[in-house]
């Protein structure tokens, strides 16, 4: 098969071109492009985080936002306690390094992931769907009415948590870092998918009613695979949280789930990489046409709906269909 | 005591109101089992051309028939040009096809009337207060609403219920293939109740033109609440969606009336006023979290 | 088959591998399960038969913990598994086959059963390792294939087999879970006649070191293979005997079989 | 002089596009009344839609510093969207001038020098409307706004200058649709006056089923601008015949400034003049005294920031100045719904409220 | 009545059926037999079209049908009751029966609720029942009962008593027979030999998506040695 030789050199293209992108974007004179990619590799983890659960695991999450926002206020919080000097609940120490935030992150998400998937995997199907939104959104209500916080004008993070040794103030080092955890996340994810523990998950997908039948209790499965893809959200809404330096409600709203769900989509279903595709073919195209056009909504309707009238399985499905790829 | 009774009417109004809403997607998400999040665009469709027709003529009853002719229309063509397609596929494919209807929708109505509300009267013999128990008075426009609501909900119930029609969808939407095997036409079928669907949602919105604000997005607003109607009450069941409209529309109202006064026995008043509203806020996520927790298919579904 | 499956019946000789007593079951008004009294013996097949709708798959889904009886006891080689889930019944040897196919339609062939030879080992909870270099795994799931038969579809997607070969396939994974107790609803629906012969060896091949329920509707295959027969009508075991009594009890012969020539 | 591009990020769509569709409208008219040019140094004006996402506010940023060279910023419709935007616009040495949102904490401590607001700051707009309910002399208030931060401030921003008691406050919901269970609440507490916050949608909503429930008649209500701007009278029509609004700017203001905009706008466009508009267009005003003073010389950040804190321009209010924050210091005047000449509603100017007023936030800037 | 040839159909990229070749007549009962995954199905798919076929010739009633919708096909009045059950789950026992009931051809002595109740009276005990909830062999019933509510002139029966107990398999051969009584086209598959040697005038073999042999009973007696070697008798 073309694919097993051919996926290995595509991806070491592609990770050259991403390393060499902020000085190419800087040579031609377009460097907000280096933002650009940022944050597609913030979001391409978020949606292929979703996508473990949505794409492996059969869990239409309606609610993944709830961890990229509560990612995202870890960072905020531990940064608005570090610069008011004064410890959270009177224990917890702010902290402005980036070794500590985002682990907290993780913990912090996998544990509401944890607590969300608990309750919401007792149920399936639409209400599945149904009760991720509704746990997702009372907290999106929570944070809103929380005023320490900022409530709904969100919490300004003044600067990027620090790494020892590098000067985060710089757009390009951001890049960097971003771009190492996005690699890291893929490799640890691509382990992750082949493993036996994904071929439960998988399973799980296609039949609960199988799967139990031969000697397996689905609720811990789903329960770990919830929680893995509840910190990958998370994770990315740590990082997205230091490359905006703010972190506000917005981003815990349901809105936020859907747009994930649509990259996930956009990109394929079940795919390793494409929702990492998806995320960065709906935040390039929202960029690109919304500097052409104040309508851009509706070329990006047209565009999506295109897509998935024509191609079956996401952007992913065009490529691998492409000739000579089968 | 009056108040008290009031604001129980004004739960069981707002509880027809979100059935009217969520009649056309029961019909749609619950019984074809189609997930169309473009459902709120129709509607906002129906109030944009009921509201328009109506200013233009100046009668409110020239509306009804343009709202629910566009609506239906504008439904018939969706399924037609896009839904129909999708059927067969994963249901998320249906989601970010009706994702990106809605962001079509939205920029379409924008070119056709521009960005600000539109302005819609009140009809003049509905514009009063009708005095429904002594020293009650009640908006007659929400009596006229409750109506239209109850109408339409038995309506729906007789057709799901008690005609092929409503069988053959149920049929349909578990094996279309079986069912064109045994002579419908389905996508015909599909087309006409999806176009009902679009017809219903119309009116909602026209009928919400007087409440409400008639402006781009006015579906978006909508949609997630509806959505928790039909969960809650049970998809697929047109009694549970009335039932669940109603309890919801009560609970909520009372929430909103009551809780932050209980708040403010235990606590100072200012923070127990956001509390409060903070929890109303989460009142039908709550509801709804609990419901599906105790009963995983929703109130009125068989618990096997 | 592997050690455990040989050793069971020894060690188990005194128990029975299933006793059932007093089991009810009753959905609103209907009664499927009617205070049932079962028992399978070490190694033996024991066919359960009676007409459509008695209650035999909803005997086998309590049987799983699928289901929740109203009321009676499940013992599997002597102890009880009422408190048990359906994992936790397959670990303790319980395996079934589902009378309408239940399997993993995106899954080839192979892999159907190579995950449940993976649930059986216990190891899933492994996030690292990729699954698709586990030769061990593999072979030890082509060799189910071999034994059903199916090894020739090894690399095809479920969704595409027919139905008969669906079928076989439902046996291949219950056996993949080395079963102590197989519980086996109407294996032989659905296959052809050259299929069925086959099949009907294959359990034979089986007798001794699996206990089996076989519930079954076809009459040759019963007759062929059973050592015991209970017969279930309405959800209450109306008769229980050998081969030949049951043939010729007069109720069974009414309630079941019908008059004149068993074999159609 | 080269020309100079201003970046306008704005929201254009969803149901608050009207909002950044009148701001950037205000701001082109000042542009095209002086043939494409502000303050004699010709401008290009370049527009995007943030969608009303902070995300997106931040990348439209970056692409217009960056890849276009833009240095001048203005247009933000909405507080989040500015919390995610304005600290990196100023921290990367641009300018921006809010023609709008002016959350508080970017008012206090979170000011910057490089930050201009020509607007209010969100609390100013209900400190009046509790001004001059305390001078119509009402005893009572009944106070609701939406549960956010916009909400809080506009409630704790009215009683800060209301001298009478609170009959009842309610927190309504930002995604609500049915106001009944409150407006029970408010007909049963039987206070003096109504106050109420519900910016664009949520007012049109709020004052249809005020006035279906027959309390238009029986309790008045005192306003901030925002919940009831040229366009949300339009679309309620002659019910809103009899509120008093309290506001920095009204469409009738007799100076010739405002006139000569008012003309413009309805000469150029059909469709209601909204305050944001005035906004859109002052921020222009602004932006123009400083290029005329710099020459287009906006690389001397120091000398364009000196002249752009004179505030050296006849805004369409009348007196019009930066407080040491750089938020305005100005007047608020009384408006009444009242029937025009054609019959239509309008706003109707009837006094002053407040003069020279600045914010409360002011004292804890430091720059 | 019913007249292929030729026919060839894929799923997708894997061809299934080569050249399958079936004659029916007017009142005629005819099987189709052969090992699993031969193509039984498939072929009755295609004749439904629930599958477009690559080539061949579909003639029903002299109609060429090779390529309509199954709709078409069924109202033409070809009545399927499809393998593996497929009930409509969400529906009462009487919903199945009546929602896609028809008389389409006029008959005169249609079939009605009264007499699908009649035939399997277990299905008359369970009218308000959800199909889902009914056990294997009374969800076959209602997919009987719910092909002949179409009234059509050609039945198709694909494994029509798989997991039927005898004595309503048995009945259902009765049923059978009474229908060929009447005149009722049926094509038949099924894997109870001697029943269908009694029952069908003329049966075909299918091997590998080929019709390998045909021929009515007596000479399915007669080639028993073959016949044995295609489907293992
Ligand atoms: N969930 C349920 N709710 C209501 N009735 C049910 C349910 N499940 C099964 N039944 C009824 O219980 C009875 C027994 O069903 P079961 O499937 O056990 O029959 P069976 O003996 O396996 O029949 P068959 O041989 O036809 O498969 C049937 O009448 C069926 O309709
Ligand atoms: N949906 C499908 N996609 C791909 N291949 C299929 C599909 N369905 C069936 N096949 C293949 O087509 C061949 C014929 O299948 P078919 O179902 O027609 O067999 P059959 O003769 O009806 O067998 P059985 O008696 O087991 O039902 C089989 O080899 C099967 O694997
Ligand atoms: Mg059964
Ligand atoms: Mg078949």
């Amino acid at each position: 098969m073309a694919h097993s030789y051919m996926r290995p050199v595509l991806l070491i293209a592609l990770l050259v071109a991403l390393i060499a992108l902020p000085s190419v974007a800087q040579a031609s004179g377009y460097n907000a492009v280096t933002s650009l990619a940022t944050r597609v590799l913030i979001y391409g983890i978020a949606a292929a985080s979703l996508n473990f659960v949505l794409g492996y695991g059969g869990m239409v999450s309606f609610g993944h936002a709830a961890f990229f926002g509560i990612g995202g206020y870890v960072v905020g919080i531990l940064y608005q306690h570090f610069a008011l000097e004064e410890p959270l609940l009177g224990l917890i120490p702010g902290t402005n390094q980036m070794l500590i935030t985002l682990p907290a992150a993780l913990l912090v998400s996998g544990i509401l992931a944890a607590a969300i998937g608990a309750l919401s995997l007792r149920t399936g199907g639409v209400q599945f769907i149904m009760i991720t939104l509704a746990l997702a959104q009372m907290l999106f209500f929570l944070f809103v009415s929380l005023k320490t916080y900022g409530g709904d004008d969100g919490l300004i993070i003044r600067r990027t948590n620090e790494l020892p040794g590098l000067n985060m103030r710089d757009k390009h080092t951001i890049y960097y870092v971003c771009l190492a955890v996005t690699v890291a996340f893929f490799a640890l994810l691509y382990r992750l998918v082949h493993s036996r523990f994904a071929q439960i998950l998988v399973g799980l997908r296609q039949s609960e009613r199988r799967m139990a039948a031969i000697g397996l209790s689905p609720y811990r499965y789903k329960l770990v695979a919830f929680i893995i893809s509840g910190m990958g959200c998370g994770l990315a809404g740590a990082l997205m949280a230091n490359f905006l330096r703010y972190a506000s409600p917005d981003m815990l709203h349901w809105t936020k789930s859907g747009e994930f769900m649509v990259m996930v989509i956009l990109g394929g279903v079940g795919t390793l990489f494409g929702p990492f595709i998806g995320a960065a073919v709906f935040i390039v195209l929202e960029s690109l046409l919304a500097s052409w056009t104040e309508h851009w909504q509706l070329g990006l309707g047209l565009i999506l709906l295109l897509v998935v009238l024509y191609t079956q399985g996401g952007v992913q499905a065009v490529f691998s269909r492409l000739p000579g790829r089968r | 005591m009056t108040l008290f009774i009031e604001q129980m009417l004004n739960g069981l109004q707002f509880g027809v109101t979100l059935f009217l809403l969520a009649a056309g997607l029961t019909l749609i998400f619950g019984i074809m089992g189609v997930i169309n999040l473009a459902h709120g665009s129709i509607y906002m469709v129906g109030a944009y051309a009921g509201t328009v027709v109506a200013t233009q003529t100046g009668s409110f009853w020239l509306g009804i028939p343009a709202a629910l002719a566009a609506a239906a229309l504008v439904g018939a063509a969706m399924e037609f040009l896009v839904i129909r397609r999708l059927y067969q596929r994963d249901h998320l494919d249906q989601v970010l096809a009706t994702f990106s209807l809605i962001l079509i929708f939205n920029q379409v109505i924008t070119l056709i009337f521009g960005r600000q509300p539109l302005f819609v009267a009140t009809p003049e013999f509905l514009s009063g207060s009708i005095e429904v128990l002594p020293g009650l008075l009640y908006p007659a426009y929400r009596l006229a609403i409750i109506v239209v609501g109850l109408a339409v909900a038995l309506g729906l119930y007789l057709l799901i219920n008690k005609t092929r029609i409503g069988m053959l969808v149920r049929a349909g939407s578990t094996n279309r293939d079986m069912v064109r095997a045994l002579g419908v036409d389905v996508r015909l079928l599909y087309t006409v109740v999806f176009g009902l669907g679009a017809l219903l949602a119309g009116l909602a919105g026209f009928m919400a033109g007087p409440i409400l604000a008639v402006q781009v997005g006015m579906g978006e607003q909508i949609l997630i609440t509806t959505f928790v109607v039909v969960v809650v009450g049970g998809v697929g069941s047109i009694r549970g969606a009335f039932f669940a409209s109603l309890l919801l529309g009560v609970i909520d109202t009372a929430l909103r009336a009551y809780l932050p006064g209980l708040l403010r026995q235990i606590m100072v008043g200012p923070e127990a006023d956001a509390l409060g509203a903070g929890i109303s806020s989460m009142g039908i996520y709550l509801l709804m979290a609990i419901v599906l927790l105790i009963r995983p298919k929703g109130l009125f579904i068989p618990k096997s | 088959m592997s050690a455990v499956a040989e050793k069971a019946p020894e060690q188990a000789a005194a128990t029975p591998s299933l006793a059932v007593r007093g089991l009810v079951k009753s959905f609103g008004g209907l009664i499927a399960s009617d205070h049932i009294d079962l028992t399978v013996r070490p190694g033996e097949i024991h066919a359960l038969i009676g007409p459509n709708g008695a209650g035999k798959t909803t005997l086998i889904s309590q049987l799983m913990g699928e289901l929740t009886p109203d009321a009676g006891t499940i013992e599997v080689e002597g102890q009880s598994i009422d408190a048990l889930s359906t994992a936790s019944r397959v670990e303790r040897g319980l395996a079934r086959t589902f009378q309408i196919t239940c399997l993993l339609p995106d899954y080839t062939v192979r892999d159907n059963v190579a995950v449940a030879v993976q649930v059986r080992q216990g190891h899933s909870f492994r996030f690292w390792k990729p699954v698709a270099k586990d030769e061990a795994l593999r072979r030890q799931a082509e060799t189910y294939l071999a034994a059903t038969g199916l090894a020739e579809r090894a690399d095809e997607l479920v969704a595409n087999l027919s139905h008969g070969e669906q079928k076989q396939l439902e046996l291949a994974v219950a056996l993949a879970t080395e079963p102590r107790l197989l519980l086996l609803d109407e294996p032989m629906a659905g296959l052809g006649h050259a299929e069925s012969l086959q099949m009907i060896e294959m359990l034979r091949g089986l007798k001794n070191q699996v206990s089996m329920l076989l519930v079954e509707h076809d009459m040759d295959a019963v007759f062929a293979l059973a050592d015991r027969i209970s017969v279930l009508v309405y959800g209450r075991i109306i008769a229980s005997g050998t081969v030949d009594e049951i043939r010729d009890d007069p109720d069974v012969r009414t309630a079941y079989l019908g008059e004149g020539d068993a074999g159609c | 002089a080269d020309e100079v591009k201003i970046g306008m990020i704005t929201t254009l769509s969803g149901p608050a596009g009207y909002l950044g569709q009148d701001i950037r409208d205000g701001f082109k008219l000042a542009m095209e009344m002086n043939d494409g040019k502000l303050g004699g140094v010709p401008v290009e004006l370049i527009v995007e839609d943030d969608g009303l996402k902070p995300g997106n506010g931040r990348q439209i940023f970056e692409r217009m510093q960056s890849d276009e060279g833009v240095k001048l910023f203005t247009g933000i419709v909405f507080s989040n969207v500015a919390g995610a935007t304005v600290p990196d616009i100023v921290d990367s040495g641009s300018f921006y001038i809010s023609p709008n949102a002016a959350p508080s904490n970017l008012a206090g401590k979170g000011c910057h020098e490089n930050y201009f607001v020509v607007s209010w700051q969100n609390d100013s707009l209900h400190e009046s409307a509790g001004q001059y309910a305390t001078e119509l002399g009402y005893k009572n208030a009944f106070v609701l706004a939406p549960n956010y931060q916009a909400g809080k401030d506009a409630i704790s921003g009215f009683k800060r200058f209301f001298k009478g008691e609170i009959a009842g406050e309610i927190y309504t919901r930002l995604d609500q649709t049915d106001y009944a269970a409150e407006l029970a609440q408010v007909r049963a507490a039987e206070p003096d006056v109504v106050f109420q916050f519900h910016p664009g949608g949520l007012g049109i909503t709020f004052l249809k089923q005020y006035q279906q429930a027959g309390l238009a008649d029986s309790i008045p209500m005192v306003l901030a601008a925002p919940s009831l701007d040229g366009v949300i009278l339009q679309a309620i029509g002659d019910s809103a015949v009899g509120l008093t609004v309290t506001a920095h700017w009204n469409s009738d203001f007799d100076n010739e400034a405002n006139k000569e905009f008012v003309a413009a706008w309805k000469e150029a466009y059909d469709r209601p003049l909204t305050y944001y508009a005035s906004q859109g267009y002052d921020a222009a005003l602004a932006y123009a005294s400083a290029l005329k003073a710099t020459g287009g010389n906006i690389d001397d950040a120091d000398a364009f920031r000196e002249s752009l804190r004179k505030a050296d321009f006849t805004s369409v209010r009348g007196d019009f100045s930066f407080g040491p924050n750089q938020h305005p210091v100005q007047n608020w005047y009384a408006l009444k719904v009242e029937k025009g000449e054609d019959g239509t509603p309008m706003l109707k100017t009837i006094g002053e409220v407040l003069s020279g007023h600045s914010d409360a936030y002011a004292a804890e800037c430091q720059m | 009545m019913l007249k292929v040839s030729g026919l060839q159909t894929a799923y997708g990229r894997s061809q299934v059926l080569f050249d399958v070749e079936l004659t029916i007549g007017e009142g005629e009962v005819v099987t189709l037999l052969g090992r699993n995954g031969m193509g039984k199905t498939t072929t009755v798919k295609s004749i439904m079209g629930l599958l477009k076929p690559l080539a061949g010739e579909i003639l029903f009633c002299g109609q060429n049908v090779r390529g309509a919708t199954p709709e078409s096909v069924a109202r033409r009045g070809v009545g399927l009751v499809p393998e593996g059950r497929q009930v409509f789950p969400t529906l009462t026992v009487r919903e199945n029966l009546v929602a896609t009931a028809a008389n389409r051809l006029g008959r005169s002595d249609a079939w009605t609720l009264e007499r699908v109740y009649e035939l399997f009276p277990r299905l008359s005990e369970r009218v308000d029942q959800s199909a889902a909830t009914l056990s294997g062999g009374e969800q076959q019933m209602l997919v009987l009962g719910r092909a002949l509510m179409t009234n059509p002139k050609l039945l198709i029966l694909d494994e029509a008593t798989e997991g039927l107990a005898p004595v309503i398999r048995r009945e259902i051969w009765g049923c059978i027979e009474a229908l060929k009584g009447e005149g009722q086209s049926i094509l038949l598959i099924d894997k109870n030999l001697s029943v269908l040697k009694r029952l069908a005038d003329r049966h075909y073999i299918v091997e590998k998506g080929r019709t390998v042999w045909s021929g009515d009973s007596a000479a399915l007696d007669r080639d028993s040695e073959l016949v044995h070697g295609y489907i293992g008798l």
